[in-house]
């Protein structure tokens, strides 16, 4: 049997021992081989793919920044405007006064100030007392702190919404693909239904419904999302599945006796999830759309809560007179909307890379 | 070669018949079958190399695959050593498989693109606990080395191999188990022209070190003459004919034997100008909706009404030749 | 073709069956005292005429018989008089609007509908002619361009984009005021000057040919249609876009371009027809879209059609109004995917055979 | 003869996110009238890019034709206006391609796309076109031509498809037909009958043909000349016999020895080329095939052998006599 080596130098008797040399180094660079690079080894090619098409596209880069500035706030949200201190929830924005009249920006903060004055506020506004930096809504909230506290209701809603839709997409778009036959009819018949409701209004009905059994808060808004939010990740994981199923590498493990269950979470899972894992991840922004849509509409996070939503919906009241009072608008509204942004920003180059007819296209 | 004993038999095939169903109409009934393979039977002998050519769509993969029982055949039976495939259960199936492996036609699409040539290669070990875990990393250095692959890449993914290179870890993986047979489904078809000698050559090395009985599915006829002892030609869902490599090429006797090897262009402009074609009409008919009588009987120059009515017998014409024509002598 | 659009419809039925389950099934989270506005308008306050309802009705009986009521309606026991049933077209009575709820649909759909054909076919000519030349300039400036404008539409909420627009466009300038008419027409329809016969004010303007009413119509229709349309705008260039890269970046363009046609011909006659498919499936989904999103437009504008309704029914807890609605949503849906469905068999020959 | 096309240098690269990948590097070749020449060589070796570099059809960007000129009938067509080369694509030189299933368009019927040519170069009615068209139809053997025309893509078999796509490209009675490994995703008896038509219809409408193919078989049936390309070179240029008599390029030499042939009595051992075609990332000074060359010298690793008349008739790019071993006088 033939010595393996790297190249097949050995073979070639008319060289010299220097062209030789010359030949291995040349080889490695000519050879259709390609090296992967440590980090691709690490995390995998396929993520390594998305990573590196993130930081191959300028608009994905000014995303992941505008989600790096939003994670930073929601992270030193205490430091930046402090609570009101005690056990009350940090959550709860503080209402200064109850006068029917939103107070404009830089106007005094009287009651209900948050229990310390930070070194930057110090620093930029050379103030020792609390102002109303964006203004209040009517009712007194402060729309500063609301905006700030509201990065982390931002996160965790959106956080939690696709941790819960995933999780009941992928099981339940798993069991139709991996049983087929009548399971798979009956289930993706189930999941039309529930397509059938636009997921706006469906999710509007199910809140309402909900709030006079379990209470006003983010609660009914969250499970009507995750009720009415999964269908899509059902399908696009039944389908990858279906497809990796028919893959020649899941039949050679059936070959070398590879038992059911291991093809399954070895073989196909793996292969098959990948993309859905990803999408989901991108939907956070939308998802935060639909939860700030809700409270707009009044079946969100309770009154006063630090929600964006919640704190746009008072502008629903001074219609007629938004350009004196525009401020409830802007700040929030602009909020959610960079937010929701910076994910899109970031989907966008994801879905370029996942999305296989455009793969190739240089 | 000579008559062989039945305990000669490696493999052996007795009326395979693999139909798929047609689902049409409203209810997704089943108003047909695809005939994929229409009553096969053939043996393979210990050692020997048996080719089993046609073109697209004639159910020689398919035929491979439900040897396998990776499809559950129709009806048939598939012995290997003697014991039943068809009826045993799956565990005793999962263990029978360890001595019937498959080298697969796409070596993009057969390798699991999440692990490494380590973890391919190391399966079948660590299924059948072949060797002691620590040792796997081991002996699949050694199984790379037997199909001249640089144990230095043990780490790598498939995708930083060349489509030769893959087929090469395919080959491994196949070896890793030690099978005593190995379907080899179009091993070569997806490779470029330079590099397939290089597989074929390895896979004659390999069954010569270790006494390997092959079935070689392909529809490039010249490579299974030069690799093939024996050679089965399909049709439709039917094997036309069978004999040794030597008398199938020499002394065809099937029409569509005799046309599949006229088309065949030989790399030589002074042979090509002397040969006649033998031009067969038209395509091959539907699967789902074969001819009466004689498969073949459509495109054949010689048909008459006898091989619309009469399904022409398996027989043997001579010592070893077998055919299924009424005209054959 | 035929068994495909046989099949589709079979589908319809079953589609039909499951959404109002999915309705009744949440319509359980209700107490029997409030289910009884599926039945009757006037809920009495007293507990002991609230139980003889409640029994007349059977709203405390197992799930199938209420069900069962609920498709059908109930006799009242003492008039013999048949109330509810959702297949005689009683969706119950709707407390927030004080009327029956079939009522409010049939008085506001076509302020909905008038609204929701005025976007859709913008969003469909300008959402292909957008995506095509993005999809053929590609990686080029306008490509980007119109990208970075659809991503960036993508992700304003409806409510904020709406609330600046009325900042602006009302509140400043008062170009473009909010509801669907100024208080001037609403007293001539009131007083009978002016009929609406079609429900579409833009139409009924036309037809009897005020062209002040017409005007006032369309200054009222402006911000709406700008907000509902351009989310659907936004997924509509990215879908024709891809589709588009796609068809271009197939092997029978090659051909086409090989013939010897001008590299417009190769699009218009080659690339587009392939490229529609998917996208006849979008628009599909854009009126889905469209319907979900008149939720937050109507209610923000005002407007009277049945999303604000709805909207100010859930927001009030009125739970019976809202699902009314929402049945009728699924029904309209649903039918709009069948015709989707059977569009994509005509466009694509493919589907014919399988 | 006549040289009907003349390619001079042409050189094309594509632009990609890996590299640039030297596709095409700096070939010259005539076309004589009447002649049909054969380009071999391995997928990727850049036969077809330079094929559809010359009908400026490869994408651009990422493709680039970085030089090269190419004369048909004093026009160069590859700095000739677009309008200019528009009037010559599918009128006097059309192309076939591999797949006619990919290379049809699944929504339009194949009657209407089969006319187009002839509709949009000449000044005929739709009746014509038709007319046209069913006389096509029958010169390529396409019975129920009324049917057919009125079908998609999807309802044809794989050889008719074939056969529908020749026609649309013979429309216009082309000079020049350029045919992109037509036979190669069919199958052999199919193949048989295309490669059979063509050889007819190349008398009948006295073309030139150029047949792209890595089938050496098909090149000696179909070709009196052949060119040989190895990672965007010509390596080799021969008249068939000649080339298949005593090849001069080591590749040339080893693709020869790699092919079984159907012909040959004995079993003989299969030569290979060892190691795998290069990807063309990088401009390199050394014969691109060096690194799998048996015979190479160190004069082979510094300078690129450039193509060389030989005999008057022939052409090779290799510094070495193959027959001797030794660097060529």
């Amino acid at each position: 049997m033939k010595k393996v080596t790297g190249t097949i130098s050995a073979t070639q008797k008319n060289l010299s021992d220097e062209s030789k040399e010359k030949l291995e180094t040349l080889y490695a660079d000519v050879v259709a081989t390609r090296k992967m690079g440590k980090l691709e080894r690490f995390i995998g090619p396929e993520f390594y793919r998305v990573i590196r098409g993130l930081f191959n596209t300028p608009a994905s880069i000014v995303g992941m920044i505008l989600l790096f500035l939003f994670v930073l706030v929601a992270v030193f949200a205490p430091f930046i405007i402090p609570s009101r201190g005690g056990t009350r929830d940090p959550y709860q924005i503080p209402r200064d006064g109850f006068s029917s009249i939103p107070k404009p920006m830089m106007s005094d903060w009287v009651k209900q100030t948050p229990e310390s004055v930070p070194g930057w506020y110090k620093i930029v506004f050379h103030k020792d007392e609390w102002v109303h930096l964006m203004g209040t809504t009517s009712g007194g909230y402060d729309i500063f702190y609301g905006i700030v506290w509201g990065t982390r209701t931002a996160f965790s809603s959106g956080l939690i919404i696709v941790l819960l839709t995933l999780s009941i997409g992928v099981i339940v778009g798993s069991i139709a693909a991996y049983y087929g036959g009548q399971v798979d009819n009956v289930i993706m018949r189930i999941v039309d239904i529930f397509m059938t409701l636009p997921f706006l209004l469906a999710a509007l009905i199910l809140a309402a419904v909900l709030i006079p059994r379990i209470g006003r808060s983010n609660v009914p808004a969250i499970i009507a999302l995750t009720v009415f939010g999964w269908m899509g990740y059902a399908r696009l994981i039944r389908g990858d599945i279906l497809a990796v199923k028919e893959r020649d590498y899941v039949l050679a493990a059936r070959v070398i006796g590879v038992k059911d269950p291991t093809i399954l979470f070895r073989h196909i899972i793996p292969n098959a999830i990948f993309p859905t894992l990803v999408i989901a991840s991108m939907d956070i922004g939308g998802l935060v759309l639909s939860f700030a849509a809700l409270s707009f509409l009044g079946v969100g996070a309770e009154v006063g809560y630090a929600d964006w939503g919640q704190i746009i919906s008072f502008a629903r009241d001074w219609i007629s007179t938004l350009s004196e009072y525009w401020f409830m608008v802007v700040f929030p509204g602009m909020a959610l909307m960079l937010f929701v942004l910076a994910w899109n920003l970031i989907g966008d180059a994801v879905r370029d890379v996942l999305d296989p007819r455009l793969r190739g296209s240089i | 070669m000579n008559k062989k004993n039945t305990s000669d038999i490696c493999l052996r095939v007795e009326d395979l018949v693999m139909h798929f169903p047609i689902k049409r109409g409203v209810f997704q009934k089943t108003v047909g079958h695809v005939r994929a393979v229409d009553g096969v039977s053939f043996d393979v002998y210990y050692g020997e190399t048996l080719g089993l050519v046609g073109e697209s769509g004639c159910g020689k993969t398919t035929t491979g695959r439900s040897i396998l029982q990776l499809y559950e055949p129709t009806a048939g039976h598939v012995y290997f050593e003697g014991n039943d495939l068809t009826t045993m259960k799956k565990e005793d199936l999962r263990l029978a498989r360890k001595d019937i492996q498959m080298i697969f036609q796409d070596p993009y699409a057969s390798l699991n693109p999440r692990m490494t040539i380590a973890q391919i290669v190391g399966e079948p070990l660590k299924v059948f606990s072949i060797v002691k875990p620590e040792e796997i990393r081991e002996k699949v250095k050694d199984l790379l080395q037997l199909v001249l692959l640089n144990p230095a890449f043990i780490d790598r993914y498939p995708h930083e191999f060349s489509g030769g290179q893959r087929q090469r870890i395919g080959v491994a993986r196949a070896l890793a188990l030690e099978p005593k047979l190995i379907i080899c489904d179009e091993p070569i078809s997806a490779l470029d022209v330079s590099v397939q000698a290089q597989v074929i050559n390895l896979l004659e090395e390999l069954q010569s070190k270790f006494n390997l009985t092959y079935l070689f599915i392909a529809h490039d006829l010249s490579m299974v003459k030069h690799i093939s002892d024996r050679v089965a030609v399909m049709y439709l869902g039917v094997i036309v004919e069978l004999a040794i490599n030597k008398d199938l090429f020499a002394y065809p006797l099937h029409p569509y034997t005799q046309a599949l090897i006229s088309a065949v262009p030989i790399p030589d402009p002074v042979v090509e100008e002397k040969r006649r074609r033998i031009i067969l009409e038209g395509d091959v008919p539907s699967p789902a909706d074969p001819p009466s009588g004689c498969r073949f009987r459509t495109r054949c120059s010689i048909a008459q009404d006898i091989c619309a009515k009469v399904q022409p017998k398996w027989r043997e014409v001579k010592s070893g030749h077998f055919v299924a024509c009424h005209f054959a002598k | 073709m035929t068994t495909y659009i046989i099949r589709r419809l079979l589908l319809v039925p079953l589609l039909l069956f499951g959404v109002t389950i999915l309705i009744f099934g949440m319509l359980q989270f209700l107490t029997p005292a409030e289910r009884a506005s599926l039945y009757i308008r006037d809920i009495p306050k007293n507990e002991r005429q609230l139980e003889i309802i409640i029994k007349h009705y059977n709203l405390n009986d197992p799930v199938y018989v209420q069900y069962w009521n609920w498709m059908v309606g109930k006799a009242d026991p003492i008039t013999g008089e048949i109330h509810g049933g959702i297949l005689r077209g009683d969706f119950g009575y709707s407390r927030t609007g004080s009327e029956p709820v079939m009522d409010m649909i049939k008085h506001r759909f076509p302020a909905t509908l008038e609204l929701a054909l005025l976007s859709v076919l913008p969003i469909i000519a300008v959402g292909i002619w957008l995506g095509v030349a993005a999809a053929v300039n590609h990686n080029k400036f306008i490509d980007q361009l119109i990208r970075v404008l659809s991503i960036i539409a993508a992700s304003f909420p409806v409510f904020v984009f709406g609330l600046l627009l009325i900042m602006i466009f009302y509140a400043k300038l008062n170009w473009f005021p909010t509801g669907r008419y100024s208080q001037w027409v609403l007293e001539e329809i009131v007083s009978k000057q002016f009929a609406t016969p079609t429900g579409f004010m833009t139409i009924d303007a036309i037809k009897a040919g005020r062209w002040d009413i017409l005007l006032d119509t369309i200054r009222h229709l402006v911000l709406p249609v700008l907000v509902l349309s351009y989310i659907s705008w936004a997924t509509f260039v990215r879908v024709t876009r891809s589709s588009m890269l796609e068809a271009l970046g197939q092997d029978y363009i090659l051909t086409a371009r090989e013939k010897g046609l001008s590299e417009n011909q190769v699009v218009r006659k080659h690339a587009l027809p392939n490229a529609m498919i998917p996208v006849t499936t979008m628009a599909g989904f854009t009126v889905v879209g469209l319907l979900g999103g008149v939720v937050i437009t109507e209610t923000i504008f005002n407007y009277p059609g049945i999303g604000s309704a709805a909207a100010s029914a859930a927001t009030q807890l009125d739970v019976v109004t809202v699902m009314g609605f929402a049945l009728f949503n699924g029904f309209i849906l649903i039918a709009a995917n069948l015709i989707v469905d059977v569009l994509y068999g005509v466009i694509d020959p493919r589907v014919q055979l399988s | 003869m006549d040289k009907l096309l003349s390619v001079n240098d042409l050189r094309t690269h594509f632009y990609t996110r890996e590299g640039v990948v030297h596709a095409v590097n700096g070939i010259s070749f005539d076309l004589e009238a009447g002649e049909t020449l054969g380009i071999v060589g391995e997928s990727g070796c850049g036969k077809s890019v330079s094929m559809l570099s010359l009908l400026r059809l490869i994408p651009q960007p990422p493709g680039k034709i970085l030089s090269g000129s190419a004369n048909f009938n004093d026009i160069d067509l590859l700095s000739t206006s677009e309008d200019e080369l528009r009037k010559i694509r599918g009128a006097k030189i059309s192309m076939v391609f591999q797949d006619p299933m990919t290379y049809f368009n699944p929504v339009l019927k194949v009657g209407k796309q089969v006319m187009e040519p002839y509709l949009l170069h000449n000044d005929v009615s739709e009746k014509e076109a038709e007319e046209r068209m069913f006389e096509m139809f029958a010169e390529v053997g396409i019975s129920n031509p009324k049917g057919c025309a009125e079908d998609y893509p999807h309802q044809y078999s794989g050889g008719m498809r074939q056969r529908a796509m020749i026609a649309m490209a013979l429309m216009c009675s082309p000079e020049i037909l350029i045919a992109d490994e037509p036979t190669t995703a069919l199958d052999v008896t199919i193949q048989a009958q295309i490669i059979d038509m063509v050889r007819k219809l190349r008398d009948d409408f006295d073309m030139s043909i150029i047949w792209i193919t890595h089938d050496l078989g098909i090149i000696a049936n179909l070709a009196q000349r052949v060119i040989v390309m190895y990672a965007g070179y010509i390596i080799e240029e021969a008249y068939v016999k000649d080339l298949y008599k005593k090849p001069l390029h080591p590749y040339t030499i080893g693709l020869l020895n790699s092919l079984p042939r159907l012909d040959m009595k004995e079993k003989e051992k299969l030569n290979t080329i060892e190691g795998i075609p290069p990807v063309m990332y990088k401009e390199t000074n050394l014969c691109p095939f060096a690194p799998r060359c048996q015979f190479a010298i160190d004069k082979c690793l510094n300078e690129n052998p450039p193509l060389e008349r030989f005999d008057n008739k022939r052409s090779v790019a290799c510094w070495v006599d193959v027959e001797t071993g030794k660097e060529r006088k």
